[in-house]
């Protein structure tokens, strides 16, 4: 008998493999086929479900039936599921992008919320908003600039 | 007939036109940015060239680039696709210059399609309905409130300079018109330095109806019937249909013979599509010009289903200088189709776009599915280019079995490896306002966090347990396929596992 | 509405159903030999009941199985697909019995359609054409020329006893009646024990066109035009196609309403065929009553890109109980459909069925293709049933650009592990008489090997070159995608090559 | 540089990987670039050519254009490539197959290609015939038997 761990969003899961080739999650044993290269048919006697999973960097994507989850194994031990675009209130880029407007100075004082930039990726606009209320003490950017995810383009005071 | 056509574009509309050509017996050659250089529709043409660094601006919207390829691969003609260069007029003529045949319409339909002022003119002179408004010359309150009487409320009032929705007022009664004229004409004079105002009929949860026609050099002129396009996101559209529910026989026939004489007015060749606003539903619907786009739609296929055509072939020919190959009276509608576009985007983060490699890449199949896409499993969606990954069009005998049939192909579409707007447009497809056909262009900007909050939350257990159950790739990947031939369960190689 | 359906099928025509039924939300019950384990149509379905050992008699032929099946699963409906059951009226009996409904016609139809001599009598009660004949009572030599006098020459003197062509003369001219009889008559005796003859006209290159009908329970019927199935080697189907190109649009109204006649005598319910041999081309031309398949076709997807109709969905709304979804005058041909059948069959070796692992199995993809299949990469064809892996049904504006887009569409299926008869196809779609749309049922007896020798004989070099560049799968297996994605060439793991 | 040998059909190939990455076949250069697992693009400058490779026991399956073969590596000195139905002679089944008809009894002289048995197998009727003439000795069937491919099922005198 062999048990993982999923990681789900904020959830753990236990998922346990049982000696007759069926996985338990939740308490609940299912049995898994390969079908195709990372497609599979689960089925727990009732229902049966056809699964997608690829795995990328520790991570296993998964699809069913239109809903998709990426899942981190090993559990809360491991490294946090940290979102791609950083902390939601980051006024960085979430992706390389281009500065297309610049809506507030420094001095200034905004509101939490506000639109401080808007940026531009893959034809669509990007607004960039502030985390919270505070007085704008730069900002790190020009118009027309191609900036790269995770840099700060706005500081508040 | 064109002996080497040359597709100034990417992804599924360079695939989708290389495959017509291989059908008439035309060479191909693609042409594409350093970021595409092993993509599917290089790898489909019948020979490639480089165009340079993969921004747009030093690859797919560089003119002389593409006239250098051109000329240097000895191909006779350019399909601009859509997007990228295939309005520019400048394009146009610059091929018309170097004897290249354009597959689109002369330049000069394009310049008048180009000018919204001036394809306003030449739609009121045509015959062709555009949204009632009023310029008046006398400024005065009491001037443009008449004229807003004429218009007939609800109107915008709107400043003759700028855009961008600065100093524009709704005015739902005569007695507001004097407070807004004042308010707009300071904003406008803020913002512009011209208080110059208009009124313009305020066309109140408008549906998106466009009309695809086609004209040849020998003076014909047809229409192919309405899609429906009102789906969008932020004037991004995102599921088409066709027939429009909104349609009755009466109004289908009206819009199309608009849709004609624009292109007629425009001196239009080509595919082209004529779109309208409609306003209200049935025989007393109004509609106004919108605009004309001057190329072939990305939801082109939706037409091709429903009225059983093939737009990129009549384009080949057309622009070859054959007649249109079909009169309007042999033109009719069958059953329903709809296109659903799968974009890279996260619905659960303010739809925004992704970047990533498609890890797994499953298309649906089945009779009356339909996928065109350029991207292939092991590609990546990248950040240089638009984030549709592939078009999803289905067609069915009535509008219900086709919305059913789409429902199950999106669930059968896997795509992993960046998050997909599929959970979104599932949810759509289910969602009574679509069932009903009641959907305006404003619908998802005014209810799209409510019809996301619809989302299923959770995966279902049974997916935790394949997650669980797949073996790392180093693992498997050789054994994987062998597995599921014999039926062998992948339990004995869980690379994942720790007991 | 049916809930729950077993289809009492395998392969292509299984995995067909279960789709519509997921599109109509009926569940399904997918049944297995021990051969199909873990074939596609079994991990398609919400369920799957295994029946029984590979072969046929022990599983998919096992009607008391298959019942046991219905019952333990709790199916109120069982859908037999083409071949094994679907025509035993014993079993659509059975089903009766058992209350459970068959997707299909009521048994007492199949068994009137059953019978050769009967169907051929209630057609000719029904008005329907027959190839005429006669079984004089006075079997002299004398009254035998009369016969064939009265048939009219050419006519083939045959045996009433027995069958495979013994005793059967073809006879020309009158003067050689005498010998004929003679000699059939002594063939006949020898091999039955009985020397009774009858005379029927010779058909003389007939062309196989056949009709689809439907019909529901409230007493309408409709046809929904013609395929025409000429292409076949030795009475095996290879490609189908509609429209006919003998067919003037009278002929076509004759034929369609002989069909509907046909089954209307025949107390039809559901999709059946009506098929005819044609001699001629045209409004001149003459047809006969065949037979009556009492089932959904092979070649029924021709039917459904043609006609715009969903054929399977339309038998499940029948057998539930449902008026039939389309009027005669609502039903049009459009555009030109081919079906060709792939099969697992090696055409340099006089189309030797093969067996053998689907090593690589690419299907083509794009605009007016469809591939129905139930066989996954992996798989294997077996030798256990019938060796046909795939059918691939393309659409197009007209029979010359659907004739293009097929020889495409073959050129970009990929089957490696098996032979499969894709090169001869190919061969086919190409050869004049074909392109004409001149084929009658005989051609391929008669020239098929002159067809054969057309086939290139060496395949291009650039084959070994990529043959060559292959490295062994344990070498490259996990790195083959990434090549791929990142455009990195194959050589640095050429796992096969030697210094 | 490297060279491998490829036996296509009667005739032996000889291909070389020369040091810029192209396939040399016949005197000609080709470039070969993976597209998808198993699928490659092969081009020599002028032409371009999509192609199918597999790998099975030690042959290579090849497609294009419609076209198929199956390549044997390493050239004359390896094993034959024999079909797989056996030298074209042998009164046996190419495949596993049900005897429907036996033409001939011992004793009987029969000419060269002479039908001696039907087979079926996958629905479809596969005759037998007399690899020369002769007179039969045996025959080592009966009606309905199902027969394993490469035994002999009619002998010769």
């Amino acid at each position: 008998m062999t048990s993982i761990t999923l990681r789900v969003g904020a959830r753990d899961v236990a998922a346990r493999l049982d000696s007759n080739g069926h996985v338990h999650v939740d308490g609940r044993g299912y049995r898994v086929t390969a079908v195709s290269p990372g497609i599979y048919l689960v089925a727990d006697g009732g229902q049966r479900w056809r699964v997608a999973v690829a795995e990328a960097g520790g991570a296993r994507w998964v699809a069913v039936d239109g809903q998709v989850a990426v899942i981190e194994l090993g559990g809360a031990s491991s490294r946090s599921s940290g979102r791609r675009s950083g902390h939601a209130g980051a006024m960085a880029a979430p992706m390389p992008a281009t500065v297309v407007k610049i809506l507030v100075a420094p001095g200034q004082e905004i509101a939490e919320g506000a639109t401080v930039l808007v940026l531009e990726a893959m034809k669509m606009e990007l607004p960039i908003r502030a985390p919270r209320a505070g007085v704008v003490k730069a900002v790190r950017c020009a118009q027309g600039e191609l900036v790269q995810p995770g840099v700060s383009l706005v500081e508040l005071e | 007939m064109i002996k080497r056509l040359l597709i100034a574009n990417r992804g599924e509309i360079a695939v989708r036109v290389i495959r017509a050509c291989r059908e008439l017996g035309i060479d191909t050659v693609a042409v594409y940015s350093d970021a595409d250089a092993h993509a599917p529709h290089v790898l489909a043409a019948d020979r490639a060239v480089r165009l340079g660094p993969a921004p747009p601006r030093e690859s797919y919207l560089n003119g002389p680039a593409l006239l250098d390829a051109a000329r240097s691969s000895g191909a006779d003609a350019i399909h601009p696709g859509y997007g990228f260069l295939s309005e520019r007029t400048h394009f146009a003529r610059a091929c018309e210059e170097a004897g290249i045949i354009f597959v689109g319409p002369p330049s000069t339909a394009i310049d008048r399609m180009g000018s919204k002022v001036g394809a306003r003119q030449l739609m009121e002179g045509a015959g062709v309905p555009v949204v009632p408004g009023e310029a008046p010359e006398d400024q005065s309150e009491w001037a443009l409130a008449a004229a807003a009487a004429r218009v007939g409320f609800p109107v915008l009032v709107k400043p003759s300079a700028g855009g961008g929705g600065i100093g524009m007022k709704v005015v739902r009664e005569r007695d507001e018109v004097a407070e807004a004229v004042a308010q707009a004409r300071r904003e406008a004079q803020a913002a512009f330095g011209d208080g110059t105002l208009y009124v313009e009929r305020l066309v109140e949860r408008p549906r998106h109806v466009e009309v695809q026609v086609f004209a040849d050099a020998h003076g014909n002129a047809v229409h192919l019937f309405e899609r429906e396009c009102s789906v969008q996101r932020r004037h991004q559209k995102m599921i088409e249909e066709s027939p429009s529910e909104a349609l009755s026989p009466a109004l289908r026939a009206r819009m199309g013979e608009a849709a004609v004489a624009a292109a007629r007015a425009a001196g239009y060749q080509n595919a082209g599509t004529v779109e309208f606003l409609l306003e209200g539903a049935g025989d007393t619907a109004r509609f106004y010009f919108l605009e004309m786009n001057t190329r072939l739609q990305v939801e082109h296929p939706v037409t091709e289903m429903v009225v059983g055509v093939d737009l990129v072939h009549a384009q080949l020919r057309v622009a070859s200088g054959e007649p249109l190959p079909w009169s309007q009276a042999s033109l009719a509608q069958r059953g329903h189709a709809i296109e659903c576009r799968v974009y890279a985007e996260d619905p659960g983060q303010g739809f925004l776009p992704q970047a990533g490699p498609l890890l797994l890449y499953r298309e649906p199949r089945g009779p009356g599915i339909r996928v065109d896409s350029g991207v292939v499993e092991g590609g990546e969606i990248t950040v240089h280019y638009d984030p549709m990954i592939a078009k999803l069009i289905v067609w069915g005998e009535t509008r219900e079995a086709t919305r059913r049939r789409a429902v199950e192909a999106l669930r059968e579409c896997y795509i992993l490896g960046v998050r997909t707007n599929i959970p979104f447009l599932l949810t759509l497809l289910e969602h009574p306002r679509f069932i009903e056909g009641a959907i305006d262009t404003g619908f998802l900007d005014r209810e799209g966090d409510a019809v996301r909050a619809l989302m299923p939350a959770d995966i279902p257990p049974a997916a935790l347990a394949a997650a669980a159950a797949h073996a790392a790739p180093r693992a498997t990947a050789t054994t994987t396929r062998r597995e599921s031939a014999g039926g062998i369960d992948p339990f004995h190689s869980l690379g994942g596992w720790r007991g």
